[in-house]
C-alpha cells in the first residue's frame, strides 16, 4: 500500500487555509451528526432514509472540500472525484432498476416467492411438530404475517420438508487442505437435561434420516461413538471429531466431508445450544 | 434461408407461434450483417491489392486524414439501423415472454441433472412436459438447488429457473410432435445430461388425459421401471435390498412379511400397506426405526407407486 | 492518489448496493432487525471518527506551515491523537461486536437469536458485519499509515517543502471517516 | 513523430550501439528487483506468454474431448474443471494483464518520450502481484480445481466442494496488480508526457492504453467486492447471494457483470491502440480521423460501463432492464464499428507492405468485424433468448477476443519484437503461422455460430449425435490453431539467438520509439525529445521531401 504514497508527481501547493476553517467544519460536522440522530426519533416513513443521506452527503462534501482540500486542489482531482461517484451512481440506478421493476409485467416474477414458500414451510413445520423447539417464534405464522393474496397464482403445493437427498451423486472431489491436527479431547461429561433436548432435535430435525445411532453406514456417519473418533477425510487428511468440528459440519456440511460419503448434507437451521444438546444425546446412548 | 417448419441452415425447425417472430428478426440482422460484411472485407482486401507497396521506398499516394461527410455517414447511418433493430428486438421479446390470459399453467422445478413438470390437478411428470397443441403454455420455472435454464430450441424460448423465486415462459405450439429441452446454465456435474422432452398431443389425446398415467419408458418392464424410480426417487438412501437395515427397514424380502409396529397389533405387509407407508409414512412405523420419511404425496403417481411395489415384490 | 480513493469508494460502493437491493426486497425484517443496534455506540463512533479526521486536517495544515529541520511536538501530538482516537474506535467497535455475537445476532447460518420473527433476519447482519468489518479493516489500515507518518515526523522529516507523506496519510484517514458518515445513518438511523 | 528534426533522428538512432536494456545489468538479481518499465514488460511478457499456451492446451484439450459425444479423454468432471481452467488462465492470467501490461509498459514511456512510467515501484509491486496471484491460481489447480466456470456464478459456487475459496482470492490479487497497472498508465500519461506532445500528437495506441487504465482503475475494486463477498459467503455462510438463506442470486451477476463487461473492453481495447499503430505503419499513411478514434476509445470506456446487463437477458432480470441496457448495447457497438472503418479508410491510398504484422492486422480488421457484427444478434433481446448462452455466444466472443485481441497481440509481438530484443525473426515462416492461424481460427469458430444457431448450449461435456459433425469440423481447426502456436515460439525463441540484428527502425515507423535504438538504452533517451509534429506524418508520394 505505501509503494503509491511515495507520488511525488503531486507537486507542492502552498494553499494554507486559515485555522478558523478548520474548526467552523468541525463544528458543523459535529452539529450535523447530533441533527442526524435527532431527526431519527421522527418517523416520516420513507422519507427517514431522504433526510438521512441528504445530511450524510453535506456532512461529506464538508470533509472532502475543505479537509481534503479539494476545493484549493487543481481540478482534475475533483473531476476524478467526480468520475468515480457517476460510476457508483450507474451501478445503484441500472442494478435497482432491475430489482424493482422485476413484478412489473408479471407479479409471478416478483421476489416475494421466496417468503411465501419459508411462510409455508414454517407453517408446515409448525403443524408436524407440536412442541415446537424455541427456535420458531412465538407467534403462530398464518395470519398476521403480510402474505399478499392479491391476483398471484394459487400458492404452490408446500414441498414436503426436506426429503432425504435422491440416489446421492457421488463425483470426485477434492477438498481445500485438512485442518491442523488437534489433540484428542477427553471423554464427553454428558449432561442428562440437555441430552433429553438433544432427543426430540434430532428426530425433528431429521438428522435420522440420514445419521444411524447403532452403528451402520447410511448416507452420512453414524453418531455412534463419534466422539473424539478419528475421521477420514474425502482427501485423505484426518480430523479428531470434536466440538469445532462437529459445528462445523453442522452449519457448513460440505467444509470437511468425511470419505466416500457424498456431500449431501443440507444446511439445517440449528443453532449452537441447539447443536450441543444433539452432542449431548449422541454421547449419551 | 428462413427456416419453415422443417428447419433452415442456421435454426431449427419453428415449433411454436412465437418463433416466426424471431426468425424473421434473425434473418434481417443476418442479411444486414452479410452486407457489412462483403462491404467492409471487400473494402480491405480491394485496398490491399490496389495499393500494394512495389518497390521499398513506394510512399503513400494521398495523405487525406479527415472526411467529414464520410465520418458522419458512417456514424448515424449504423445509428439509425441499430435503432430499428432495437425496437423490433424488443417487441419480438415481448411477444416471447408476456403469456397471454388464460394459459394452461404448468409449474416447472429444476433440480440437479432433471426436470420436474407439475399440472394443475397434481400429475408430477419427470423429463416429459404433456402440453395440449395450439392452446397458450405458461411455464412457472423454479429452482430446488442451483441455477439451471430451460431452453427449448424448436420454441425460441429460454429462461433461467433461479431458485428461491419464479420466472415465466410461454409458447403454443403449432401441432403434435415431439420437442427436446436443454439445460443451458451450467449446474454441475451432469449438466449435459439434464435433458428433458416436449411432447405436444392433439387436443383430444391431451383432454383424454391418457397421458396423465404415467408409464413406463418402451422397453421396459413395469417392475425394472420401480427399480429405477427406487434409485431417482430416493427410497435406496434410507431403504437397502440386500437386507442390511439402514434408516428404514430393507426392502428384501419385504413383501407378505408380518411386521411389528410401534403402539398397534403386528400387519402383514401387502399392497395396502406399501401405498400407505409412501403417502402417509407416519401412519404406521415399524419397531426400532426412526419416523423420519417423508411423505410423496404429490410427488409419486398412482402408476409409479404400483410400479414400486411391484419392484419390492421381486426382492425375496 | 485521488484515483486510489476513487478504488476505495467503488469497493464500498459494492456493498452499498448490496445493502439498499437487500433492504427493499425485506424492508418489515430491516426496521426491526435494524432495532437491535445500539445508537448511542454508534454516535459516539461517529463523534470520535470526526474529531480523529479533525486532527489529522490539523496536523496537515501545521506539516505545512513547519519550518525546514525543527522538530514539530505540535504536528506528532495531532497525529498520535488520530491514532488514539482510531484506536478507541476499534474498542468501542470491539464492544458492540461482543454484545453481537454473544446474543446470537450472526450472519448467515450462525444465527439464533429469536427476538424478531420477520424472514431471513440474519441478512441484515451479514450485511451489518460485511460493512462495519470491511471499514474496520480499512480503520486498521489507517492506523498503521499514520503510525508509519508519525514515526517519520519525530524525525523532522516534514516541512513546509516537504510534507506529502502527511498530505496523503490524511487524506485516506478522511475518506475512512467519509465511508463510516455514510455507513452510521444507513445501519443506526434508519 | 520524429524528435527534433527527421534528419538527425535517423543519424542519431545509427550512433555508436551503446549498452542496452537487457545486458547493461546482468544476473537474475538485477532482474527481480529491477523497476526499470522495459524488463518489467519483458518478465510480464513471458508470463503473459506462458498462461496462453496453458490456456491454449486447455482448449484444445476441451475440443479433443468434443471429438464425439460421450467420453473421449476425460470424464464430466474433468471436463468440467478443464473448461472453467480455460477460461480463468485466459481471461485473468492472460488476456486482461496481456497487451497493457507485456506492452503497454515497454512502449508507452517510449511512445511519450518518457524515461520511465509514473511510479516504478509500483509497476514492479503490480507484477509480483501478478506472479503471486497466478501462483495462487496454480495451487488452486492442484488442489482440485474449480468447476464452477470462470463466472463462479451463485449459488452453484458456494456450495460446491473443490477450490473455489483459493482461486476467488487468487482472482482478488490478480485484480489488484490490474489496478496498479491502471493508476501507473493514467498518471504517466498525465504528467509524463515530453515537451510538445499535446494531447492530439499523442499516439493512438496511448490513447487506447489510457482508456483501459481508467477501465482498470473504475472496474476492478467492484470485482474485488465481489469475490469478497463470494468468499464471505462460502465461509460464513452470510447468505446474500444464497437463495437458501434469504440472498438473491441475480444480485450477484449484476455485481459480476458490472466488472465484467467493462473488463472485456479492457480486452479489446489496447488491442485497437496496437492496431491503429500497424496499420498506418504498414500503409505508410497517416490515420483517417485522428480525433475519432482517440474520442471513440474515451466514449467505449465510459459507455462500456452502462451495458452489463444484456449478459442477463434471460436469467429472471425485469424486461424494462432488460429494455434499457439492450438500447445501451447498441450505443457502444457504434464507436468500435467507426473505429474499424477509419482503419479500412486509412488503408485508402497508403503503400500497403504485407509484412507479418499487417497480416495479423488484416485478419484483425476481418475477424473483428465478424465479432462485432454478430454481437447485434446478442444485443437484440428478441434473438438474445434463443442464442443465450449457446455456442453462438461461444464463437461470438472469441470471435472478438481470439479474433481481435489475440490477433492484435500476435501483431504487437512481431511489431515490437526487433525493437525489444534487437532481433529479426523469420519473415517467410511467420507469415506461415499467420495464415495457418487464420485458416484454423475460422474452421474452429465459424461451424461454432451454426451449432449455436441450431441450439447446441454451451459447456456441454456430452451432446446430441445430431451435433457430431460439426464438432468435428471444430476440433480438426484447433489443430491448425495448435501447429501455428507452436511454429511461432519456435522462429520467436530461434531468433533470440540466431535472428540478424535490427535496425533502430526497421517497419520505417514514426512514433518516438523507433526514433532510438533498439533494444533501447536503460534510460531510453540521452535528453527528453521536443516533439513537433503528430504520430503519423507521412510524406506524400511527388510531394517535395
Amino acid at each position: 500500500m505505501s509503494a503509491e504514497h511515495t507520488a511525488h508527481g503531486e507537486g507542492h501547493h502552498h494553499h494554507i487555509t486559515p485555522l478558523s476553517h478548520y474548526f467552523a467544519v468541525f463544528g458543523a460536522l459535529l452539529v450535523l451528526t447530533a441533527v442526524t440522530v435527532w431527526i431519527a426519533q421522527f418517523h416520516f416513513g420513507a422519507a427517514n432514509t431522504l433526510i438521512a443521506m441528504l445530511v450524510a452527503t453535506i456532512k461529506a462534501s464538508l470533509v472532502a472540500l475543505i479537509f481534503m482540500h479539494l476545493l484549493y486542489d487543481d481540478r482534475l482531482n475533483s473531476l476524478t472525484f467526480l468520475f468515480g461517484l457517476l460510476f457508483v451512481a450507474l451501478f445503484f440506478i441500472f442494478t435497482l432498476t432491475d430489482v424493482y421493476t422485476r413484478g412489473f409485467i408479471d407479479p409471478v416474477r416478483d421476489n416475494h416467492y421466496l417468503r411465501d414458500e419459508q411462510v409455508a414451510q414454517l407453517k408446515l413445520a409448525a403443524e408436524a411438530q407440536q412442541d415446537l423447539p424455541a427456535q420458531y417464534p412465538k407467534k403462530t405464522i398464518g395470519e398476521d404475517y403480510p402474505v399478499a393474496e392479491d391476483e398471484r397464482v394459487n400458492p404452490p403445493a408446500p414441498p414436503p420438508p426436506p426429503a432425504p437427498p435422491a440416489a446421492p451423486a457421488t463425483d470426485a472431489e477434492g477438498n481445500v487442505i485438512a485442518a491442523p491436527e488437534e489433540a484428542p479431547k477427553p471423554a464427553f461429561a454428558v449432561d442428562p437435561a440437555k441430552a433429553e433436548q438433544g432427543k426430540a432435535l434430532f428426530a425433528s430435525k431429521t438428522c435420522a434420516a440420514c445419521h444411524s445411532l447403532d452403528g451402520s453406514k447410511l448416507v452420512g456417519p453414524t453418531m455412534k461413538g463419534i466422539w473424539g473418533r478419528k475421521e477420514v477425510m474425502a482427501d485423505g487428511s484426518e480430523v479428531i471429531v470434536d466440538q469445532a468440528y462437529w459445528l462445523e459440519s453442522i452449519k457448513t456440511p460440505n467444509a470437511k466431508v468425511v470419505k466416500d460419503f457424498p456431500p449431501a448434507m443440507p444446511v439445517l437451521p440449528v443453532s449452537d445450544e441447539e447443536a450441543e444438546a444433539i452432542l449431548h444425546y449422541v454421547n449419551s446412548l | 434461408m428462413a427456416s419453415g417448419s422443417e428447419g433452415g441452415f442456421w435454426l431449427p425447425p419453428q415449433g411454436s407461434t412465437a418463433a416466426g417472430g424471431v426468425d424473421g428478426l434473425f434473418d434481417f440482422i443476418y442479411w444486414l450483417n452479410v452486407f457489412f460484411f462483403v462491404l467492409i472485407t471487400g473494402a480491405v482486401v480491394y485496398f490491399v491489392m490496389k495499393y500494394k507497396r512495389k518497390s521499398d521506398d513506394q510512399l503513400a499516394t494521398s495523405q487525406v486524414g479527415h472526411n467529414t461527410l464520410m465520418e458522419a455517414t458512417w456514424t448515424f447511418v449504423p445509428l439509425i439501423l441499430v435503432i430499428v433493430i432495437f425496437a423490433w428486438g424488443f417487441r419480438t421479446y415481448l411477444n416471447l415472454t408476456v403469456a397471454p390470459e388464460g394459459a394452461y399453467q404448468v409449474k416447472v422445478t429444476g433440480q440437479k441433472w432433471s426436470w420436474n413438470f407439475t399440472h394443475p390437478d397434481g400429475t408430477v411428470n419427470t423429463g416429459e412436459l404433456h402440453v395440449p397443441a395450439n392452446r397458450p403454455v405458461k411455464l412457472l420455472l423454479s429452482s430446488r438447488d442451483v441455477i439451471h435454464s430451460f431452453f427449448v430450441p424448436d420454441f425460441r424460448i429460454k429462461q433461467d429457473a433461479v431458485p428461491g423465486r419464479y420466472t415465466t415462459a410461454w409458447f403454443q405450439a403449432k401441432a403434435a410432435g415431439e420437442h427436446q429441452v436443454f439445460c443451458t446454465e451450467y449446474c454441475g456435474k451432469d449438466h449435459s445430461a439434464m435433458l428433458a422432452k416436449v411432447l405436444v398431443l392433439s387436443e383430444e389425446e391431451f383432454d383424454a388425459g391418457k397421458w396423465k398415467v404415467s408409464k413406463p419408458p418402451e422397453g421396459m418392464s413395469v417392475a425394472d421401471w420401480g427399480g429405477d424410480l427406487y434409485n431417482k426417487v430416493g427410497c435406496k438412501a434410507c431403504h437397502s435390498v440386500d437386507g442390511s437395515k439402514l434408516v428404514g427397514p430393507s426392502f428384501k424380502g419385504l413383501f407378505g412379511r408380518e411386521e411389528k409396529i410401534q403402539g398397534q397389533d403386528p400387519v402383514m405387509v401387502d399392497e395396502n400397506y406399501l401405498r400407505e407407508s409412501i403417502m402417509d409414512p407416519q401412519a404406521k412405523i415399524v419397531e426400532g426405526f426412526a419416523p423420519a420419511m417423508p411423505s410423496y404425496k404429490g410427488q409419486l403417481d398412482d402408476a409409479k407407486i404400483d410400479a414400486i411395489i411391484e419392484y419390492i415384490k421381486t426382492l425375496k | 492518489m485521488w484515483l486510489f480513493l476513487v478504488t476505495e469508494v467503488l469497493l464500498f460502493s459494492g456493498l452499498f448496493v448490496a445493502y439498499t437491493v437487500i433492504k427493499s426486497i425485506n424492508p418489515v425484517m430491516w426496521a426491526e432487525a435494524s432495532k437491535t443496534l445500539d445508537v448511542t455506540m454508534g454516535t459516539v463512533n461517529t463523534l470520535v471518527l470526526i474529531t480523529s479526521s479533525f486532527t489529522v486536517a490539523l496536523a496537515t495544515r501545521v506539516a505545512q506551515t513547519n519550518k525546514k529541520g525543527e522538530k514539530n511536538g505540535q504536528l506528532v501530538g495531532l497525529l498520535a491523537a488520530t491514532v488514539l482516537l482510531a484506536g478507541c474506535f476499534l474498542v468501542v467497535k470491539y464492544f458492540e461486536y461482543s454484545h453481537k455475537i454473544h446474543m446470537g445476532l450472526l450472519p448467515g447460518t450462525h444465527y439464533f437469536y429469536n427476538g424478531i420473527d420477520a424472514a431471513n433476519p440474519h441478512l441484515f447482519f451479514g450485511v451489518y458485519f460485511l460493512m462495519t468489518g470491511l471499514h474496520g479493516i480499512h480503520v486498521v489500515i489507517g492506523m498503521i499509515v499514520l503510525t508509519w507518518v508519525m514515526l517519520r515526523a519525530m524525525k523532522g522529516h516534514f516541512y513546509e517543502d516537504y510534507y506529502t507523506p502527511v498530505e496523503l496519510g490524511g487524506l485516506y484517514w478522511h475518506l475512512v471517516d467519509l465511508i463510516w458518515i455514510y455507513l452510521f445513518p444507513l445501519l443506526y438511523l434508519v | 513523430m520524429n524528435a527534433t528534426t527527421t534528419q538527425a533522428a535517423v543519424d542519431h538512432a545509427d550512433a555508436p550501439y551503446e549498452v542496452d536494456y537487457l545486458n547493461c545489468k546482468k544476473g537474475i538479481r538485477h532482474w527481480l528487483i529491477t523497476v526499470d518499465h522495459k524488463r518489467i514488460g519483458v518478465m510480464y511478457l513471458w508470463s503473459v506468454i506462458a498462461s496462453f499456451l496453458l490456456g491454449g492446451v486447455l482448449a484444445l484439450l476441451i475440443r479433443a474431448e468434443l471429438w464425439g459425444p460421450g467420453e473421449t479423454i476425460m470424464g464430466p468432471d474433468t471436463y468440467n474443471r478443464v473448461f472453467t481452467l480455460h477460461g480463468l488462465a485466459m481471461v485473468f492470467l492472460f488476456i486482461i494483464p496481456g497487451i497493457p501490461a507485456a506492452f503497454g509498459n515497454f512502449v508507452l514511456p517510449l511512445m511519450l518520450g518518457a524515461k520511465d512510467v509514473a511510479f516504478p515501484r509500483l509497476n514492479l509491486a503490480s507484477f509480483y502481484v501478478y506472479v503471486v496471484g497466478s501462483v495462487m491460481a496454480l495451487w488452486a489447480i492442484i488442489a482440485g480445481g474449480v468447476d464452477t466456470g470462470w463466472t463462479f456464478y451463485t449459488p452453484y459456487s458456494t456450495g460446491v466442494s473443490g477450490s473455489v475459496m483459493m482461486m476467488t482470492l487468487a482472482a482478488f490479487v490478480l485484480g489488484f496488480s490490474s489496478i496498479f497497472t491502471g493508476l501507473n498508465f493514467i498518471v504517466t500519461v498525465h504528467k509524463m508526457r515530453a515537451p510538445g506532445m499535446t494531447w492530439d500528437r499523442l499516439p493512438l495506441a496511448v490513447w487506447a492504453f489510457y482508456a483501459t487504465a481508467i477501465i482498470q482503475v473504475m472496474a476492478t475494486p467492484v470485482l474485488g467486492i465481489t469475490l469478497l463477498l463470494l468468499a464471505m459467503e462460502r465461509a460464513l455462510g452470510v447468505g446474500i447471494f444464497d437463495p437458501q438463506l434469504g440472498g438473491d442470486p441475480v444480485l450477484f451477476q449484476h455485481f459480476f457483470w458490472f466488472y465484467s463487461h467493462p473488463a472485456v473492453y479492457v480486452m479489446i481495447l489496447p488491442g485497437m491502440g496496437v492496431m491503429s499503430e500497424l496499420i498506418t505503419t504498414f500503409a505508410r499513411k497517416t490515420i483517417f480521423g485522428y480525433r475519432a478514434i482517440a474520442l471513440s476509445s474515451i466514449a467505449i470506456a465510459v459507455i462500456s460501463f452502462l451495458v452489463w446487463g444484456h449478459h442477463m437477458f434471460v436469467s429472471g432480470q425485469s424486461a424494462y432492464a432488460g429494455m434499457i441496457f439492450s438500447f445501451l448495447t447498441f450505443l457502444v457497438a457504434i464507436p468500435s464499428a467507426i473505429k474499424v472503418l477509419n482503419w479500412v479508410a486509412t488503408l485508402y491510398g497508403g503503400s500497403i507492405s504485407l509484412e507479418t504484422p499487417m497480416l495479423y492486422a488484416i485478419w484483425f480488421l476481418i475477424l473483428f468485424t465478424i465479432g462485432g457484427l454478430t454481437g447485434i444478434f446478442l444485443g437484440t433481446m428478441g434473438t438474445d433468448v434463443h442464442l443465450h448462452d449457446t455456442y453462438f455466444v461461444v464463437a461470438h466472443f472469441h470471435y472478438v477476443m481470439m479474433g481481435g485481441t489475440v490477433m492484435a497481440f500476435f501483431g504487437a509481438l512481431h511489431y515490437w519484437w526487433p525493437k525489444m530484443f534487437g532481433r529479426m525473426y523469420n519473415e517467410k515462416l511467420a507469415k506461415i503461422a499467420a495464415w495457418l492461424v487464420f485458416i484454423g481460427f475460422n474452421i474452429t469458430f465459424f461451424t461454432q455460430f451454426v451449432l449455436g444457431s441450431r441450439g447446441m448450449p454451451r459447456r456441454y461435456y456430452d451432446y446430441l449425435p445430431e451435433f457430431e459433425t460439426l464438432h468435428k469440423i471444430s476440433t480438426s481447426g484447433t489443430w491448425f490453431l495448435g501447429v501455428a502456436v507452436l511454429m511461432m515460439i519456435g522462429y520467436l525463441f530461434s531468433s533470440l539467438k540466431k535472428g540478424e540484428k535490427a535496425p533502430a527502425n526497421p517497419w520505417g515507423a514514426r512514433s518516438l520509439e523507433w526514433s532510438i535504438q533498439s533494444p533501447p538504452i536503460e534510460h531510453n533517451f540521452h535528453e527528453i525529445p521536443t516533439v513537433v509534429e503528430g504520430p503519423y506524418e507521412y510524406p506524400k508520394a511527388g510531394a517535395k521531401a
